[in-house]
């Protein structure tokens, strides 16, 4: 196995861990991987497992989400076509960082289109949870730029 | 030649450019609004880029975001297609800015010709036959009234800036001049931005003629021969035939060389058309330039061979011509139907969901579309899904073959105007031969719940 | 794993909490993408199962025929291309009638082909139900001319 | 002309007779076996009849069955397409003797020229150049090692009543000879029920050069230049281009006038393919005539224009051909890939059913084929399942246009030839020109697993 592959795998888990996921699968250029985890185990004695058995319907929708944490968090996305920069200038330090607490308004990052720099801003105060794109890589409209968690700013 | 082209536009015309380009061995960059992105167009490019919401003046026709793709995507060219930035001026004008090549003519000619009045008094002094009408753009209601009396009634009124029907009013009698001169200019103040208008003669039943026009950047021009577009509905083309059925060879050497005449006056580049209005007596004039491909380019394509998409991008590289004016010859006869998701009796669109698009096969049949065998029609765009590009070796066997595609055709799911196209294939009048710019309406009127 | 695929897991994990689902499956030029959680168990103690038990699931298909007669029906379908007649000639009277009795290998009827009349017979006692075909119409290859219920015959 | 023609056939031939007949305003009759009662040439008929079950020689070669449905439906004429009963002598007998236009040649005409070796001894005697071999069938062993020595091996032993590279061997030493002979012999004999075999040179590397041709009920005979169908795989064609990249002009015209020469001399009627040999000096030699339509036509139509099938049904009802020599002109050049659902490394068929058929479209691509937006690939047919047919200004452009149709071209749950037609359409030999009738199977053999 490629190391690339081996890498690719790794992200993957790592993707299945972050938001609780218990299968994952991803095809891509004749290269196919799935991952799969038994439904999460901490949590199991909390349920009653009779009563889940006894329920039985299988037209029954899921309820909110038992582990909310990602639900809530809110994705910046890119409004314009163009090249991120995380800092105004390749001499000076990113806007902001991954666990960087920030307050509505501030300046997250810039697109530059057309040799215009567009600053980007928080819509409300938060955590940044992950910077999800690389500084100086294009992006397209309504790319995800950051995910931010609203309650970690509170 | 170019090395990857990015595509500003989205079904059919987007895929048509897309075949041209891997035809050259040329990449393509798709652009796509969010609610596109699994559109045909995007598929078949090998990138493409979201340039905005589903509404069409913040996608497609955004222009920074546009020239933004372009520039991230590394592309040399941009090939407009048509509607969207195609016809836009300041667009044109700074992919030349940019350094990047716009595949068509320069900004100069769009701006020029875009300004129906002005190309009208250009043409006018280079001695190309003109309706009779004012001279430039009216403003005083007394002068106005002199140029009409004087042309005769029934007269038009036209926005300078106008296309598709919208800023024109025909005027019957001189007592409704002055009022139907002010809605015009308000509507096309609010429609375009400029409300300048100015006055032609009407002719109640005329025939739609238009040539079209290659251009390279080496001085040669040459024109592949007439469309007839006289199948309108409300100044909307529906289905379009080359070579017209009102022409006879001696009086198309003549309006050919009249086109040509027209485009060389304003040393124009790339493709254009040369539209005509021609009178029940086979009289013939100057109407405008359109700056573009245009939607109806297949039937050209089926009756010479050439592939003017292909000629577009080659001639926007620098490259001469392909052909000179005697190796481009008529054969056979082509039509063209738009198939529109709409309502056939009624003309509303009819956007949803197709759930089985079977188009047809077999001999002499073209079809461009951006469907799969499944798709969805946005109601943000165009109603135009396909567009039925029929050849048949005289126009009686391309009636019959089109008729037969129009069979064929299976388009489950939501309306479309097939029907209506079966209406006028299967007219007598339409079969017999030339009809005029009315024809339609008044099937249409026939027909109406 | 390239950046733009983490991208797109990323946004497909938002849409599974946004709306709840527990798999979505997403292919794209070559990429393909399937993500699966467990139904959240939360809130499975609050559903009432005998009520669930008592509406009668919608999902319940219906069972075999509850009017079985034709089931053990035979049907007489015609070998060849032609036309059905069901006398030898115009002035006598037909082979069969519905109701009547008939014995295996006795004369149903005529199939006329290329001038050839070809005689159709019972391939097993029993009674004839229906007639299928009027006398003198075409048949095609297949197309089912008489019904006959063999227990009756027996 | 006729009203009502019965179409014995299935598959993509049957749709394209019915689009000839939807185009003149005849109606139409569908023959199908119990498997293909969905199947789109039902559904495209007016009337359709069931003749048996799934076996082809119980249900589209069962002649009694057939001829019924044709009296039952009443029709005038009957189209056999190619395959099953299109070179039956038999049927095509009785339906003359019953009064029903059989739309080909007289049962004699397939009679005399399905005999390969008394057609090219009738050939040569009306001085056709044939190619060096026996005069008729072969029976002492003596007399065929004479004349094969005179030849000089390597020489091919041809059953009369053979097709398809079945009952040939070739011989490449005296001493392999009678065994040839005979082994050739038994295979005829089960294949066609006919063991008699001949002798003729065996060409290395030949091209496969064929001319088609119409000849009508008053005399007239015309060509419609040749394909070139060198590109095949044991004896089975495999894509088809018209014009022919190893002739030039003047061999084009002197091939065609020897075609129409050998026609005229058995008096031919309807549509026919006179099929050359042609060895690397540009020498050529009449292998034999096929008396029916070809699943090659459509590259012709391309480059003529012409609708060969409507003029195949002109002809039978009793009209004059509608072309003479001088009209019928080569434009452009047009290529065929047969789509086989196949596995494309080790050719074994792949029946099943097609989740998803979606052919490619845009200008100068024909696709014919019978399956709809989804299918089914029955295992007791021909494996071709759709035809994908390219017009290009010239070779290149339609080498580059049908690679873009095949990348289009999407079928999904079984395996086909598409990749095979890639290889070759990608390899530069094939691109550059003339290849021989050896090509693909040396390239098949590269790559084989």
């Amino acid at each position: 196995m490629a190391d690339s592959s081996r890498r690719e795998i790794e992200d993957l888990v790592e993707v299945l861990n972050r938001y609780h996921l218990t299968e994952l699968e991803f095809e891509k250029k004749g290269v196919r991987i799935r991952i799969k985890r038994d439904p999460v185990p901490a949590s199991l004695p909390q349920v009653d497992v009779s009563k889940a058995v006894e329920s039985g319907s299988p037209l029954e929708r899921p309820g909110p989400l038992h582990s909310s944490e990602p639900a809530h968090f809110l994705t910046v996305t890119s409004p314009i076509v163009g090249t991120f920069y995380r800092s105004p200038s390749p001499d000076t330090d990113p806007y902001v960082e991954e666990g960087d607490l920030v307050k509505k308004g501030q300046v997250l990052c810039i697109v530059e289109a057309m040799k215009l720099m567009n600053e980007i801003e928080a819509e409300s105060d938060g955590k940044i949870v992950k910077i999800l794109v690389e500084s100086t890589t294009p992006v397209e409209f309504g790319q995800p730029l950051y995910l931010i968690d609203p309650l970690s700013g509170s | 030649m170019f090395k990857k082209i990015l595509i500003a536009n989205r079904g059919e015309i987007a895929l048509r450019v897309n075949r041209a380009c891997r035809e050259l061995g040329i990449r393509t960059v798709a652009i796509h609004s969010d609610v596109d992105a699994q559109s045909l167009h995007v598929r078949y490019a090998d990138e493409h880029v979201c340039v905005g919401p589903a509404e069409g003046g913040l996608s497609y026709r955004n222009i920074p975001n546009v020239l933004s793709a372009a520039e991230i995507t590394g592309v040399d060219a941009i090939h407009p297609g048509y509607g969207f930035l195609a016809e836009n001026a300041h667009f044109a004008e700074v992919c030349e800015s940019i350094g990047i090549a716009f595949i068509g003519p320069t900004s100069e000619h769009i701006a020029l010709l875009s300004d129906k009045s002005k190309a009208r008094a250009h043409m006018k002094k280079r001695g190309i036959p003109v309706l009779p009408g004012s001279d430039g753009e009216i403003e005083d209601p007394k002068v106005c009234a002199a140029i009409a009396k004087k042309l005769g009634f029934p007269v038009i009124v036209k926005a300078s800036a106008g296309g598709g029907g919208r800023g024109m009013r025909v005027v019957w009698h001189e007592e409704e001049l002055t009022q139907a001169i002010e809605s015009a200019q308000l509507e096309a103040q609010t429609a375009f931005g400029h409300g300048g208008v100015y006055l032609e003669r009407f002719f109640e039943d005329p025939r739609h003629i238009e040539f079209q026009i290659m251009a390279d950047n080496h001085g040669h021009v040459v024109h592949y021969h007439e469309r007839d577009c006289s199948i309108q509905r409300r100044y909307q083309k529906v289905l379009e035939e080359s070579p017209s059925p009102a022409l006879d060879d001696s009086l198309r050497r003549k309006m050919g060389q009249v086109a040509v005449d027209a485009i060389k006056s304003v040393k124009y580049r790339n493709a254009g058309t040369v539209e005509f209005l021609m009178d029940q007596s086979g009289k013939f004039y100057f109407m405008e330039v359109n700056t573009r491909i245009q939607v109806e380019h297949p039937v050209t394509e089926m009756v010479t061979g050439v592939d003017l998409i292909k000629e577009q991008i080659r001639i926007a590289a620098g490259e001469e011509l392909s052909y000179r004016q005697k190796d481009i010859q008529l054969t056979g006869h082509a039509i063209e139907c738009r198939i529109n998701a709409e309502c056939p009796d009624r003309f509303t669109p009819s956007p949803g969901a197709i759930t089985k698009f079977c188009p047809p096969g077999g001999p002499g049949i073209r079809v461009d579309t951006a469907m799969d065998t499944t798709g969805i029609v946005h109601p943000y765009y165009d109603s135009m899904i396909a567009k039925l590009i029929v050849f048949g070796r005289d126009r009686d066997e391309a009636i019959a073959r089109t008729r037969r595609g129009l069979d064929e055709f299976v388009i489950d799911g939501i309306k479309t105007s097939i029907p209506l196209h079966r209406r006028i294939l299967d007219h007598p009048d339409f079969q017999k031969g030339p009809v005029s710019t009315r024809f339609l309406d008044r099937l249409v009127a026939l027909h109406s719940p």
